[in-house]
Formats: structure tokens, C-alpha cells, sequence
């Protein structure tokens, strides 16, 4: 009964009648049938009682983090405040319109700017555009940026990015949708950049390199300056990614350390939720050079005090839009209200404690005889432990544990990323997560670990208290079923749960 | 500490257990000079209390009680039980569902949302969303340039009724990647297009068609389609998923159907807000699964035979296939799915249905009173789904401003983006308009007008 | 982790710092010492993620309608639309001040009036009072104005109330509050009032009785009109305790019947939220004899349309005012969303469809050989199944089959009431649940016999997939353990939840 | 048919199964004549969309944006995650939990409840809820008469300086119980209770003190709880939990702790909201727990031993003892009680203190303003927590309703209840009260006092 889709728990004429207008209106006779549709659409037919009660147990078989510890690597899980969610869900910011005018926006104008004004002056950069719905969107707007300033200058011979092979993987797919060929560039035994082969890529070709600092990899891009003047001095650009931002946030800043232009994800640094997938908001913030490149809309604040939007009339240079009216607003305003309950100290405690709890979890994990990945490295606000000898030995593999934490109340860190580190697991534990609750994470890792080296059976086997063991997921992309039909084969009913004690 | 839960002896145990006497002690691979950034521009930080008093200024500040704007986002009854379970901690702070056996809840409803949004546009699959209507359109693009092995060109046609935002958009998206995009060289006509214009089109890999248009008007889909196809093109449709329950789904249209449906998701449960988060969508033929952008979700079975779901054709997605993903798109609209889902589950198709016709019958009515004030005309004649142009005898900036400051907003200037037509104005009602909200509008716009 | 209290995830000096004024201030030197507080209250010391996750996580170990179908029997467990709750939580509304002026209130009193104005009409008597704050309060409020009817015709020999032996426990123990004393009338063998008993029982003593129609048997009381002459004819008044008015809402009303005095349980019938354990609303209906007695607040329209409050000054003879303000108003205005979204015809098809569930259920059970107690009636919105044959045979006590329908996902009928009837369910499945949750019961009930006629151990060790199994109430009883202290002894911690598969 | 799910199948199916022709039929015990009323009176039913947009039409209507009204209900701070958490559908819409294995969540959670309210009032036990603060002192009084096995008397005196709204709730509970009330036959001084009234308490059951008192007095609640107990009567304190986190708990007054302690809890994070639902509290001995009104939850063991929580001494509810029942009580507040629990675990103690203290602070700036308008002046001297008795220079009444018009709520006007106190105005300052609020309600009274 749990798992029944709502399409099975449809009846035919079943309605939730209140949800739409009373009368059954006929179809109007001024619309040609040739536009009309002769079939009803698949759509479940149920009351409102059955989509409330299916959808409050559906959400029930998720992790969360209102739910639980979920330190998953480079995904800053951390607390989404409830007053974010609640303050930009009040009715005059819910009801108006994209194309309300400025006099009717002077509300949420106010938000938007402080918040440019804000992300501006903790990066370190020159202006802000918080239109980006995501963080590959604001990779894209970043590198679509950058290859603007080199046409500006007529600079045509740029073609490649350089990339380091530790990066997520939005970082060469966005290159590519920006037209550039992908040049990646390989880490040292340390987890830095290997400046030798940076020094070797680095050209006229150049257009720009993106990084992520703190990388991928948890430790911190120590030679960020070198690398900066290396390749300004080439003439290319840089980006930073903005992901591991919470793990420097108020210590140091991407445009003190040379970067021509950021992305910030506002759903990982800025806590707003993650959504099961989204929405997040891909704010950007660039330097001077590439100012007049942002894409709009931007808010600016005339002398008066009044809020406007910059149009192309003001900023003709600018690379467009990226969304049809201004982007992620109602994330906008959740990391705004974050923005304002952490304030200036606040900001500056998100890395310190995302850091500390870091650490503390390493050092815990190192002490247990797990394998971290770069000894000799303080963590960010994230880390990776290896299993590449629990695997040879044992055959107790990173994606085993993973399940098994499952059973253990724990959502599994971020499984085979970075790829360059076998077995591994990264691991973000974010500063809003208690002592306890990461005494608790390392407890079960050790005794996962114990039970695997027991018996391999029942790592493989897990998860077991879970909705569902675990998935085959080749069948799932081999044999696509990615919608249901009223003919497919549905599993016979699900009987109500049976226990014989 | 603003959500730090850290106690004195919590930080003094932690930093001993490390080895290290203080917190920045562990920054200190950064280098010097980088350490320690100034932050005394920003403010300092707020209780609650305090943010929520200003929030609820501002946003007081912000509410207008009638709103016949359209042009790509509309104002519907959402209803309360919708947000009050999209907001769910377990929705709502959930993460993409990397773990499938503890994200079944999120995972089953995405399942949900590809099968209704299959179902209303007619198509065989649907991802599980993109940001909006005009960025799904652009992938849309980039994704029939891919799969179009017929065709040799990288050309594109945009109808010259598609929204003229979402013609901006997809340029800025695809400027970047050899695609030519060019419009329909057909005449208007009667704000649709003419489908004798597709008799040339040249070496198209793809051609976009808006349903209904930009005017709100409706498009002839059907020999538009054919024709299309007939010249090699993939056509894409940009659809308004609200107007499917009513109106004929693109995988129907013309001989063969459309090769992608695509558009604006924000009419299924999804508040104006001033302009987003809404949710792009984007169907498809099974033919073209593996050339989707986007996360998809499949229906397996776990080591007991059970049924559970999972994202599937990872393959396609960049952090797999890196710089030869199909999109760079990673975090999507999840929440705002969650939202549609629940909502086209409360309404169903008999209610999007009757939804659809009062947000039509609403417009004629709405139509009908402005057009008795003299000098106020309807500028096209054919069929519309829930918005038309009108031309006013003064330009419509003025009196629109006029009309704001009485609560009303009256429509989407024309003038705004297109000099020459300062006059036009494109007005929409949808199903919370009442036959007063009506009658009051065509009051003051007949003294608005009257005074200009 | 699960069970622990949040006292038990507490830490010295742990804060939620946004939640109060950030100022450390001093305590205030005009207040003398020997009034302030000495220790610091035991609370817990805990982070908002800590907050929100354990109050989350709790929640989720909870049955509800939203959940799960719950036909416990005369407390009408209905869909509680979500509209209602929703716009009962409108700033303006949550904000109001009790005393602020009626200017600053119509909005309120509108919904109020209106009310008022529906419920008189529905229940055919002739003013309404939305003060009393649960159902027992509404019965006090009736009694006491039975009382103070009689008192000012200086009739004060009328010292009983007459109550029949299937009553709910409200009703003796409010006429006892009001300073009555009962006197049981016994119940005949089809579920009627014995009218011999009655008949006997009615005199110069009689200050009224208190009915349920239909009664807690789930039958309808047929001789009510019979039964209201005799007592009005003796003297006395009518009392109807509104529990079941789910059953005949639309069509029949109290009024009608010879009804004095009516209340409403506004959470039953109206659909307001049972909250886990309230909050109710006990709204009172009244004839035109007990108009003058009405507890106070009433909301009066004014000629103009205006609202206003109606005090002492206008109702001299009042009982009073049952509460410092004027009663449950959020309650009073999600029930008032409620019947404007139901309406006229909304309100005939609940009690027609409450009781075309529960007639159907009943079949369905009889025909599956379920002992049904009153074979011969029709069930009202509810029914009694008794299992008396079970227990004699296999030891099939009403209770365990209460407690294996929990593993099966439904919330377990009314057991062991009404008293008189042996090991008995009482069933109220309410209008809104469809066919296939009534058949999945039915069918659950089945298998639940089946598995204790099998081994009745089974039965015996249910629940088995509930948070905890049966628990010791006796102990409960007798070891009193109703405050967490830090020094009490505390079960150890729970383990991270374990399987070996 | 609004929130019925029977489709035409359905019902031709049920009612063939159970035997009958039509739903009416089902009916047909009721006699004829009272079949089928009349509901002509009724409107229509609306959707969802229509209510919502009337709701929120009457909802703007009473906004107000300053209040300095008290006298019993306080505007506080309530965090965001209060009623998202309590409004959830597991706690919102769950039953009394009866079947205590299905409702742990709800249950513990009282547990946790009667932990804090025990904690806070410094008494052994707690219930689970009354239904607000006026009828807990009521039922304490009831409470109080059972337990006093020494008092042969039925005779309760209540402070003079008690809500004078409590009292007449009081009176119409206890009425017709034969229990006599009585006014501490004591002057009143400085707005606040003279000990030495309480020399001649004559055989009272029990004395009710309220602390802080209706006018926002300080009482010497040591003196006064020795002298009752001395008298033999009991001690029913009436405290706002709020202030307890600031002042001395009614289990340590004078030499013993007082008996019961009771109030409202409305200020531990439930809304104003026109006056409910709030809650009301009751402590007490370990003593006279069964004696207690109201539900009771308990921490026991299940089969296996593991830890559970359970409704605990139902031997004194009317549904098992009926006539014989500590109180009628039956549903009680749950839901506030789950707000409350949560509001106390995010404030918790040091939280709660800084309120208070807060609170207070603002009070005395506030009365400090108003009081240097000329003819403005403090009735009382002595301490106060959070509300002060001020004397206008003219009739309250008129005044209120100039600072009405213009946004604010200025206080409670005591000629309302009591005639010959026309002058005199309860004001009151809470934490969300700023330094600007203060400055501009003092700006406008100044400004109404001149005018009147």
C-alpha cells in the first residue's frame, strides 16, 4: 500500500472538487476543434484526502536534513532555516508579478540589492548579478563572461579552459556549451595543482582556467596566487567555483586571491534548501573587468534610495539573460534573510565551525585506522577517507558503507568523487551539526567496518530498513521505465505490512 | 552563534582532540597574506524577530490586489495543501536523490510528475525538470541540433511569435556553440503565423513553434508540424502546460506529432513570485531518450524484487560524462516539481480542464468590457487561449502607471522591449478573476484612458 | 537516537541565538531579589537543527489522517482540509490582539456572525454562542444554562439529570460539575433508550437529560419525538450532545426533534483540526427559552452591518463567560473555511456518505461473519462490532485485534466503548475515505481473525512494526514517571538501528 | 462534492452491497417528520479559491501594526519553525492518542512538555493541558477543594488584585459546585496584596495569587503563600510562564512552594490571535496528582522492555469514571501544547530569560515615555514585570480610538469592566517592541491627550 503510485489509487470521476472552478463550463465555441483535445490527459483522479495522505507518506521515505545527519562532500548539507522558507513565502512577495512595475517592487528590489551588496563585499569582487538559477548556470554565465571580454578585445585565438581534473563535472560541460575545448590539468601528490603542467598548458590559447579552492579534493589551492599571475599573465581569466565556499567564507576572499569572477551557490553557502533537486540560485560576482559583461537583470540603487533594474539600455555589453524574468527569486530571498540573521560575525563562524567539525571528524576517523586520503593536509570543511585497502582485503568497497550508514541513520557521504581517488568517500559534515551527531557518524563507521571484516554479507546486502534493498540500476537504464502506463505491468498489490512476531 | 551548536567545551575538546590551540590554527595552509578578509561592509547580524518584521514590511509593500499580466507568468489558485507538503522537511531539505533507497519519497514523485507530463503533452518520456520555460526551449535547441542526424545545418527557426524573452534567452544560451538561429520568415499574420512561410525553409535542423503564442494566440500546430517535418526539421513545441488540458497535445499535432514538447511549468502550482524559482519541463519521443538534458528517473527493482525508483541514464549528465554531457545542468527545479505534482494531482484533468475554459472565458470577458471604451481595440480577430492584444488610444505606459497606483496592474506593455508599439497592450485574466474584478478594471481604464 | 528525549541531546550553554534578543542584558536592578529566580529551569539546551529534527522525527512516529486511515469510532476522524488551516493562519488573524477594539475586528466577527447564523440553521434552533472551548465545555455550558433556566422561574426542586448508560463519560461528569445529580436510564435491547425506564425515571425532579442521536450504540434513538414530549412535559429540557452530528448533519436537526440545547464539537462535525489532543471547539445551539442565558461572547450584526461583541449589559441572565477571551477563535475560523467550502448541499453529503461508508462497512464485516450488535439496524456514521464469540473461542480480546490493525497501517477503532457492550469496536470511517480504504480494512479485518483463530500468540504480541511494542500501562499507573529529571535513571542509549540481514 | 471521493461506481456498488435502493434510504430510521430539514438559510458552497481571497480580504481588515495592549495575552516572537513543525499532518490532524503505540511522537512529546512546565513552576508533576489560563484556575480551585482534607470549608478567596475576567470565568465554573469565593479582604496597596489581610483567612480551602498581577504588580508571594498555608488554606498561584523564566517559581514561595501552580501559556509561542486557542497549565504536588485534571503521560516500558510513553492515570477521567471524574475535561489543547513544547526547546532557559528581561525593559522605557507627557502618570510605584496601570488626564476610551485610527493599539482600558477607572490604562511592552515604537506611540498619545 505504501508504494502504490497515485495512478493506482485513481478512480474514474473521482475530483477534488473544491481545487477548481464549480461550474462545468462548456468548451468554449469560439475555439476551433481543430485546437482541442480529443483525449483526457493521463492524470490520477483522487480526493484531496488521498493526494494529502499520499504525498505526507511518500515525503516520509526521504532523508533530509530536518531529518537526518547528511554529510554529503561538496553538497554543504547543513541547516535550512525555517524563517528563510517562511518570510519568502509571505503573500505580497508570493503574488507579484515578474512584470509588476519598479513602484510595486521596491519590497523585494530592497532584498535583491542588499544581497548583490552583500555577496560583493564577502568575495571580495566588484558587483554582483544573483539572475544564475544554479551553479552551472552561473559557471555558464561566468565563462560566457569571459569569453566576452576576449571578444571585446577582439581576442579571438582563446579557445581552450583549463581544467582541473579534480573539478565537478559541470566545470568542462559548461566550457563546451561556451564553446570552448576542454584542457585538463593534473593534481600533485598533495592534492595542489600540478603547477608543472599548469606552467605547460598555460598560452595564448588560454581564454581562462577554472577552479574550485577549496578543491574538490578538501585541502585548500595553496599556491591560488602563483597560479593567479600565471595566467593573468598569459591573459586568461580566472573562475572560481563556487561550491567549497563555506569553507573560507569571511577568511579569505576568491577576489583577494586573484579571481576575476565567482559563482556562489546560495543553496549550499547561503542555506537555502536543496529541494530534492533544486531550485538553487547561481549568484555571480565579478571583478571590474567584467563588469559590463554581467547578465541582467541586476538591481541598482538611484540616488533617492529607490530600487531599479538595469536594463541593456545601461549595460549594452552584457551576455543576456538566463532566465525569462529574473532568475531564482524566491531563493534569493531566503539567502537573503540567512544572509541577514548571520550578519558579519556570523559569516565568518559558517567556516569556522564547517571547518572545525571537518577536521575533528578526519582526525576522529584517522585515529579509528580509516585511510585519509591526504595525511599530511589540514581538511577544509571537507575531506576524503579511502577504502582501497578495506576493498583489497576485505571487499568492503566505499559504496558498501554507504548503504550500510543508511541503516545506521546516517545519509551516506558523496560516493567515487573526486574520480581520482579510489574508493572513496568525501565527506562535508557542515558546521550546524553537533558534536554528538559526528561522534555518532564515526561510531558507525567503525563498527561498518567491523561488521564487514566479519562478514562481507551483510555490507552487501545493505541497506535493510530502508523502503527499498538495494536498487538494480542497470535493469533501470536498460530497461527504461520512466512513465507509467495503465497497461504496464504493476507489481501485484503491495499487502498491508505483516509481522508474525 | 547563529546555528552553530558548538559549546565551549564542544570547540575545546574538538580542537584537542585535532591538536591544534585554536580555530584559525586550521586555515593555516592558507597563505598569510590571504588570510583574515575585511568584512565591515557587511551588517551585523539579526535575531529573527527582527528579519521578520522588516520581511513582512517589505513584502506588504509589494502586494497588488488585480493583476491582468501574463506574457509567460500567470496568476492561478494554488491550493493550500500544495505548499503546505512541498514544504515538508523531507521535501524541502532533501538532496538530489544520489542515495535511491533513502530518497524513494522524492524519487517516486519525480516518477509521478515524468508520467503526468508525459501524458499531457502527448510524449513518450519527460525529464524531471529544467530552470524555466525560456532555458528549456534553449536546451530544447541544443538537444534537436544533436539528435537531427537528417539535417546538416546547425540552423534553427524561432517563430516570430515566440516570446521575445525567451528569443533572448536562447541566444544567450546557445550563442556560444555554432548555432544559427534565424526567425520564421513569414508574415504576420493576425498574430499567428502563416504555415506557407515554412515552404523554404532551408537545411533547419530545428523549427519553434509557441502554442499558444506570444499574443496569445493559437497556431495553426497542425500544418505547421507537417510542414516542418516535411523540410527535414525537428519541430519543437513551447507550450503552456495549463492549456493542454484543453487544448490539442503537441505529440499530436500534424501527422507525426512533435519531436519535443518544452515550456513554462509555473501554471501548475507554482506562485508568481516575482519571476521564479519556476520549473522548466521537456518532453520527448522514446527515440530521442538518451540526447535529453536533465535528470531522468526509472522504475527498477531492488535485490528482493521490489519495485522502487532511481535516477537513470546517468551516462548522458556531466558529472559522468563531463565535457560531453548533454547539458551542464545539475541542480534543477526539484522542489517546484514536488509542487506541480501535488497540484496536478488535486486538480486532475477535469479540473485543469475547467480551469483552462474560466481562464478563457474570463479573457473574452475581460476583452469584451475594455473593448467597449472607445478607442480601445482587440489588434488580432482569431482564437486565443487566456491573453490578447489590445491597442489603446494613448500610449499604454501612462495609464498603466495610472492604474498601479489604484491597485491594478493592467497588462504587458508591448513598448516595453519594442519601440513602435507604445499603444499595444497584451492583457490576461485566468480563473481568480471575478466578473467585478472585471468590470472594476474596465472602469478605470475608461477614466485612465479618458484623462490621457 | 530515535527515542531520545531532547533533553537527553542537550549541552550547557547550547543555543538557538536568532530565537531571542541577542543582548546579554543584566537582570533588571528595579526588581527586588527575593522575586527572582535563583536556578535556571530545566530545558533543554539544544540548536534549531536540533529542534526541528527531533520534533520532525517525532512527528513521524505519530498515526494521523494525514496518514493513515483512522476510523475511530465517535470522534469522526475526517480529512482536515488544508485551506482551512491556511487561512486560519493569516497574519492579520494570528495577530489580533483579544482586546483589540471591534473596529480593528470585523473581519474576524464577520466569520464569526456568520457562523453563528449557519449553525443555528443547520441544527434548527435559534441562536448560537462559539465560545466553549471543546465539546465538554459546550455540554457545561448547557447544563448550566438548564440550570439557570430553571433557577429564574424559581423552580429549584429539579435537582437530576437524567443521562442513558451508553453516554459518552462528558455527560455525567458535566452534569456533576454543574451541580446535578445523574440518574442512568438504561438502554433496551435494539439500542434504544428504554422508554419504561424512562418513564419512570422522568419527574418534578427531572431538570433534563442529555442525549447523543444517534447514540453512541451508532443507532438512531426512534422514539426521540416520543421522548421529548415526556420530558418538556414534565418539566424538564433537552439536552443534545453534538458528537454524532456528523451522522445527520443536513438531514435532520436537533431543533426538530425537541432539542433545548445543542453543542457542537466544531472538530468532529466541521472538520477543525483533533490536534493530538485538541484544540476543540464546543460551539452551543440554543432554543428561543435559553437565548437569554447564552455564555458570553456572541457576535451581533448591527443595522449598519457592523459587528459587535455582545456583553453583560445586553444578556443580564448569561451562565457567564467560559474562558478569559472569547474561546478557540482559530478553531471557530478554520471551521467556518469549512462550511463556507461545503455549503448547502456539501453539508447533506457528508452525513449521507458518512453513512453510506458505515453502512457498507458493516455489511461487508457481517457478510465476512464479524459479530455486528445491533444486526437489525442500520448503522448510523458508526457501528459496534462485537467479539465476544472470539474471546470465549480463541481469546480474541477487541484489543488485540486493536493493536495487530496498527501493523497492518489503520488506526484502531473505539475499543471497549460504549461500556455495555461486550468486547466491542466501535467503527466510524467518516465520509472521506474512498471504497478501496474501506475494503483494505474490511480485508485486514479478516486476516487479523484468521491469524488469531491460526495462533493467537500473534495476536497476543501486536504491534510488531510500531516505534514500540504493547506497553505496560499498569506500570505506567503504578511507577509514576511523569517528569524527566537528569538524575532519573535513563534507559541506555539507543543503538544506531542494526540489521544482520 | 466537496472532499467526498465516492465516484457513481462507488456508490451503485455500495449501496447494492448493502441492500438498498438509494442513500436516503439509509434513513429510514429517523421518523418521517424529521427527515429532510430545511437548509434554505445556507449559502452555496465555494471553492477553495473564492474562501481564500475572502479570507484574506477580512484578515487585512484587522491588521494592526503596534500593540501595547497586554492584560493576559502577549505578543511575542514565535520562531518560524514553531508552527511549520506543528502544523505538520502527523501532529495537526492525529487524535488523543489513545492507542499509545501509534502516537509516540505526539505522546513523547507531552512527556517532554510536562517536563518543562514542572521545571519552569519548579512544581513535581504537570498535565497535558487545560483549555486556558482562566479555566485552569478554575479547575485548580475545584482541584484545591479535593484536596484540602484539612479545610472543612469550601470557601476560596481570590486575590483583589487577580484578572478581573479570570474571575468571572471562575465564578461561572464553580458556580453551581456550592464552593464559595471570596476577595481577599485585604486594601490594596500599591496595587499589589498587603500581607497582613491574610490574618483572619476563615477556614478557606484555598487562596489564588497571582504573580505578576493584573496590573503588573510583584506580589510578595513568600509572605503571602506562608500566611495561607498557616491559615491552612492551600496555594494556587497564577504565574505567565514567561515571567518565570525571570522570577522565583511558585514551588519555592515561601517556606513550603505553593500547591498549585496554573496560568496561560499562551506566551510560550502560541499567536494572539483574537483570543485562542491558547492553553492553560497546571502543576502540583506529587501529592495530589491524582487529583489532577486533565490528561497525564507517563514513561513506561513495552514487551521488550524498550522505553514508551503512555496516558497514565485515566482512573480519574470522565471516560472511565464519568460521574465521579476529577473534571469533565476531555479534548484539551495538544496542538498548543506542541507549539509551546517546541518554542521552549528553541528559546530554552537562558533564552526565555533574555525575553523576560527583555520584556521588562521595554516596559519600563515605554512607561518612562508616556509618563513625561504631561497628566500622564504611573498608579503604582512598586515593581512590575511587564505591564504598568498608567492615569490618563482624560477619559481612556476616546483616546484608544484616535491611536486606533492611526495604527495603534495604546492599551487596556480599565472603565471598561470597572466604571469610576475611566482614566486608567493597563499598558504593556514585549520584546518585539523597539525604541521607535515607543518614541512614536508616546509622539501620538502626547499628540491625542492635547486634543481631548
Amino acid at each position: 500500500r505504501e508504494d502504490k503510485l497515485i495512478f493506482e489509487q485513481s478512480s474514474p470521476g473521482r475530483r477534488a472538487t473544491v481545487q477548481a472552478p464549480a461550474a462545468d463550463l462548456a468548451t468554449p465555441g469560439d475555439i476551433p476543434a481543430e485546437h482541442l483535445r480529443s483525449d483526457a490527459p493521463l492524470m490520477p483522479e483522487v480526493s484531496e484526502l488521498q493526494v494529502v495522505r499520499h504525498y505526507t507518506r511518500l515525503s516520509q521515505r526521504n532523508f533530509s536534513i530536518d531529518t537526518h545527519f547528511y554529510p554529503l562532500g561538496s553538497c554543504t548539507m547543513k541547516y535550512n532555516p525555517r524563517a528563510s522558507n517562511r518570510l519568502a513565502m509571505l503573500p505580497g512577495f508570493l503574488d507579484r508579478h515578474p512584470w509588476g512595475p519598479a513602484s510595486h517592487g521596491q519590497g523585494y528590489m530592497a532584498c535583491v540589492w542588499e544581497l548583490q551588496e552583500m555577496l560583493a563585499e564577502v568575495t571580495g569582487l566588484d558587483g554582483c548579478s544573483l539572475t544564475p538559477m544554479a551553479g552551472a548556470q552561473g559557471e555558464f554565465a561566468g565563462v560566457a563572461m569571459i569569453r566576452a571580454y576576449h571578444r571585446s578585445r577582439n581576442d579571438d585565438a582563446r579557445t581552450e579552459i583549463l581544467v582541473p581534473d579534480a573539478a565537478h563535472g559541470t566545470n568542462p560541460a559548461t566550457a563546451v556549451m561556451c564553446g570552448y575545448t576542454v584542457r585538463e590539468i593534473p593534481t600533485d601528490s598533495d592534492g595542489d595543482v600540478d603547477m608543472e603542467a599548469l606552467r605547460e598548458a598555460v598560452g595564448p590559447k588560454t581564454a581562462g582556467i577554472m577552479l574550485t579552492n577549496p578543491s574538490t579534493l578538501g585541502v585548500f589551492e595553496r599556491r591560488i596566487k602563483e597560479m593567479a599571475d600565471l595566467v593573468h599573465g598569459a591573459g586568461g581569466l580566472l573562475y572560481y567555483d563556487g561550491a567549497n565556499l563555506n569553507a573560507i567564507l569571511g577568511k579569505a576572499r576568491p577576489g583577494d586571491m586573484g579571481f576575476d569572477v565567482i559563482h556562489i551557490n546560495l543553496h549550499k553557502t547561503f542555506s537555502t534548501p536543496h529541494g530534492g533537486g533544486g531550485p538553487g540560485a547561481g549568484a555571480i560576482g565579478v571583478g571590474k573587468r567584467l563588469l559590463p559583461f554581467m547578465p541582467l537583470p541586476v538591481v541598482e540603487r538611484a540616488e533617492d534610495g529607490s530600487y531599479q533594474w538595469l536594463t541593456e539600455k545601461e549595460r549594452p555589453q552584457t551576455i543576456g539573460r538566463l532566465s525569462a524574468f529574473m532568475g531564482n527569486a524566491g531563493v534569493i530571498l531566503r539567502a537573503y534573510v540567512y544572509a541577514r540573521m548571520l550578519g558579519r560575525e556570523g559569516m565568518i563562524r559558517v567556516s569556522e565551525f564547517a571547518t572545525l567539525n571537518a577536521n575533528y571528524v578526519m582526525t576522529r576517523l584517522r585515529e579509528e585506522g580509516f585511510q585519509v586520503w591526504f595525511r599530511n593536509r589540514r581538511a577544509s570543511h571537507e575531506f576524503i577517507i579511502s577504502f582501497r585497502r578495506e576493498a583489497k582485503e576485505y571487499g568492503i568497497t566505499a559504496m558498501d558503507v554507504a548503504k550500510r550508514l543508511l541503516d545506521y541513520g546516517y545519509h551516506a557521504p558523496t560516493t567515487y568523487f573526486p574520480l581520482l581517488v579510489p574508493e572513496c568517500l568525501l565527506i562535508e559534515p557542515t558546521e550546524t551539526e553537533t558534536r554528538e551527531e559526528l561522534d555518532g557518524f564515526v561510531e558507525a563507521m567503525v563498527a561498518i567496518r567491523k561488521e564487514g571484516m566479519e562478514n562481507i554479507d551483510t555490507l552487501k546486502g545493505a541497506p535493510y530498513t530502508m523502503p527499498v534493498r538495494r536498487l538494480d540500476e542497470v535493469r533501470a537504464a536498460k530497461e527504461l521505465d520512466l512513465v507509467w502506463h495503465p497497461a504496464a505491468p504493476v507489481e501485484s498489490d503491495a499487502q498491508p505490512k505483516r509481522s508474525n512476531g | 552563534m547563529p546555528f552553530i551548536p558548538h559549546t565551549d567545551d564542544d570547540i575545546r575538546h574538538m580542537l584537542d582532540t585535532i591538536g591544534v590551540a585554536d580555530i584559525n590554527a586550521l586555515f593555516d595552509e592558507i597563505p598569510e597574506p590571504l588570510r583574515g578578509a575585511s568584512l565591515d561592509g557587511l551588517p551585523a547580524g539579526l535575531p529573527e524577530q527582527t528579519i521578520t518584521r522588516l520581511m513582512r514590511e517589505r513584502a506588504r509593500q509589494d502586494e497588488v490586489p488585480l493583476c491582468f499580466i501574463g506574457a509567460g507568468a500567470y496568476r492561478h489558485h494554488v491550493p493550500a495543501a500544495v505548499w503546505e507538503l512541498t514544504t515538508r522537511g523531507e521535501y524541502y531539505s532533501a538532496y538530489t536523490p544520489y542515495q535511491a533507497e533513502a530518497s524513494q519519497g522524492t524519487l517516486q514523485l519525480l516518477y509521478e510528475y515524468q508520467s503526468m507530463m508525459a501524458g499531457l503533452t502527448g510524449m513518450d518520456v519527460s525529464n524531471a525538470s529544467l530552470y524555466d520555460g525560456a532555458t528549456a526551449v534553449a536546451e530544447a535547441i541544443l538537444m534537436a541540433v544533436r539528435a537531427n542526424r537528417r539535417a546538416k545545418s546547425r540552423r534553427v527557426f524561432l517563430a516570430g511569435t515566440l516570446h521575445p524573452i525567451y528569443r533572448d534567452v536562447i541566444r544567450a544560451i546557445v550563442d556560444n556553440q555554432g548555432i544559427e538561429l534565424d526567425t520564421l520568415p513569414l508574415p504576420e499574420k493576425d498574430g499567428a503565423l502563416d504555415v506557407s512561410g515554412l515552404d523554404d525553409l532551408d537545411e533547419a535542423a530545428a523549427v519553434v513553434i509557441q502554442q499558444p503564442n506570444f499574443y496569445g494566440r493559437l497556431e495553426a500546430v497542425d500544418a505547421l508540424t507537417d510542414a516542418a517535418h516535411a523540410a527535414g526539421a525537428m519541430v519543437i513545441a513551447v507550450v503552456n502546460p495549463l492549456a493542454l488540458a484543453l487544448l490539442k497535445p503537441p505529440g499530436q499535432w500534424g501527422s507525426k506529432g512533435v519531436d519535443i514538447a518544452c515550456g513554462e511549468g509555473q501554471p501548475m502550482g507554482i506562485p508568481l513570485s516575482s519571476g521564479g524559482p519556476y520549473f522548466g519541463f521537456l518532453c520527448t519521443r522514446k527515440a530521442h531518450v538518451r540526447q535529453m538534458p536533465g535528470r531522468v528517473i526509472g522504475r527498477t527493482v531492488d535485490l528482493d524484487g521490489k519495485t522502487g525508483y532511481t535516477l537513470t541514464l546517468q551516462a548522458r549528465e556531466q558529472h559522468i560524462r563531463r565535457s560531453k554531457a548533454t547539458s551542464n545542468i545539475c541542480t534543477n527545479q526539484g522542489l517546484m516539481v514536488t509542487a506541480a505534482t501535488i497540484h496536478m494531482s488535486l486538480l486532475g484533468a477535469e479540473g485543469l480542464r475547467r480551469v483552462a475554459i474560466a481562464c478563457h472565458e474570463q479573457t473574452n470577458r475581460l476583452v469584451a468590457a475594455l473593448t467597449e471604451i472607445p478607442g480601445v481595440e482587440a489588434v488580432h480577430s482569431g482564437p486565443v487561449f487566456h491573453e490578447r492584444l489590445l491597442r489603446l488610444p494613448t500610449a499604454a505606459a501612462p495609464v498603466l502607471e495610472t492604474l498601479a497606483g489604484e491597485g491594478i496592474l493592467g497588462g504587458y506593455d508591448l513598448g516595453r522591449h519594442d519601440s513602435g508599439r507604445e499603444r499595444e497592450l497584451l492583457v490576461c485574466a485566468t480563473e481568480v478573476v471575478t466578473d467585478e474584478d472585471i468590470a472594476h478594471y474596465a472602469a478605470r481604464l475608461r477614466a485612465a484612458v479618458a484623462g490621457g
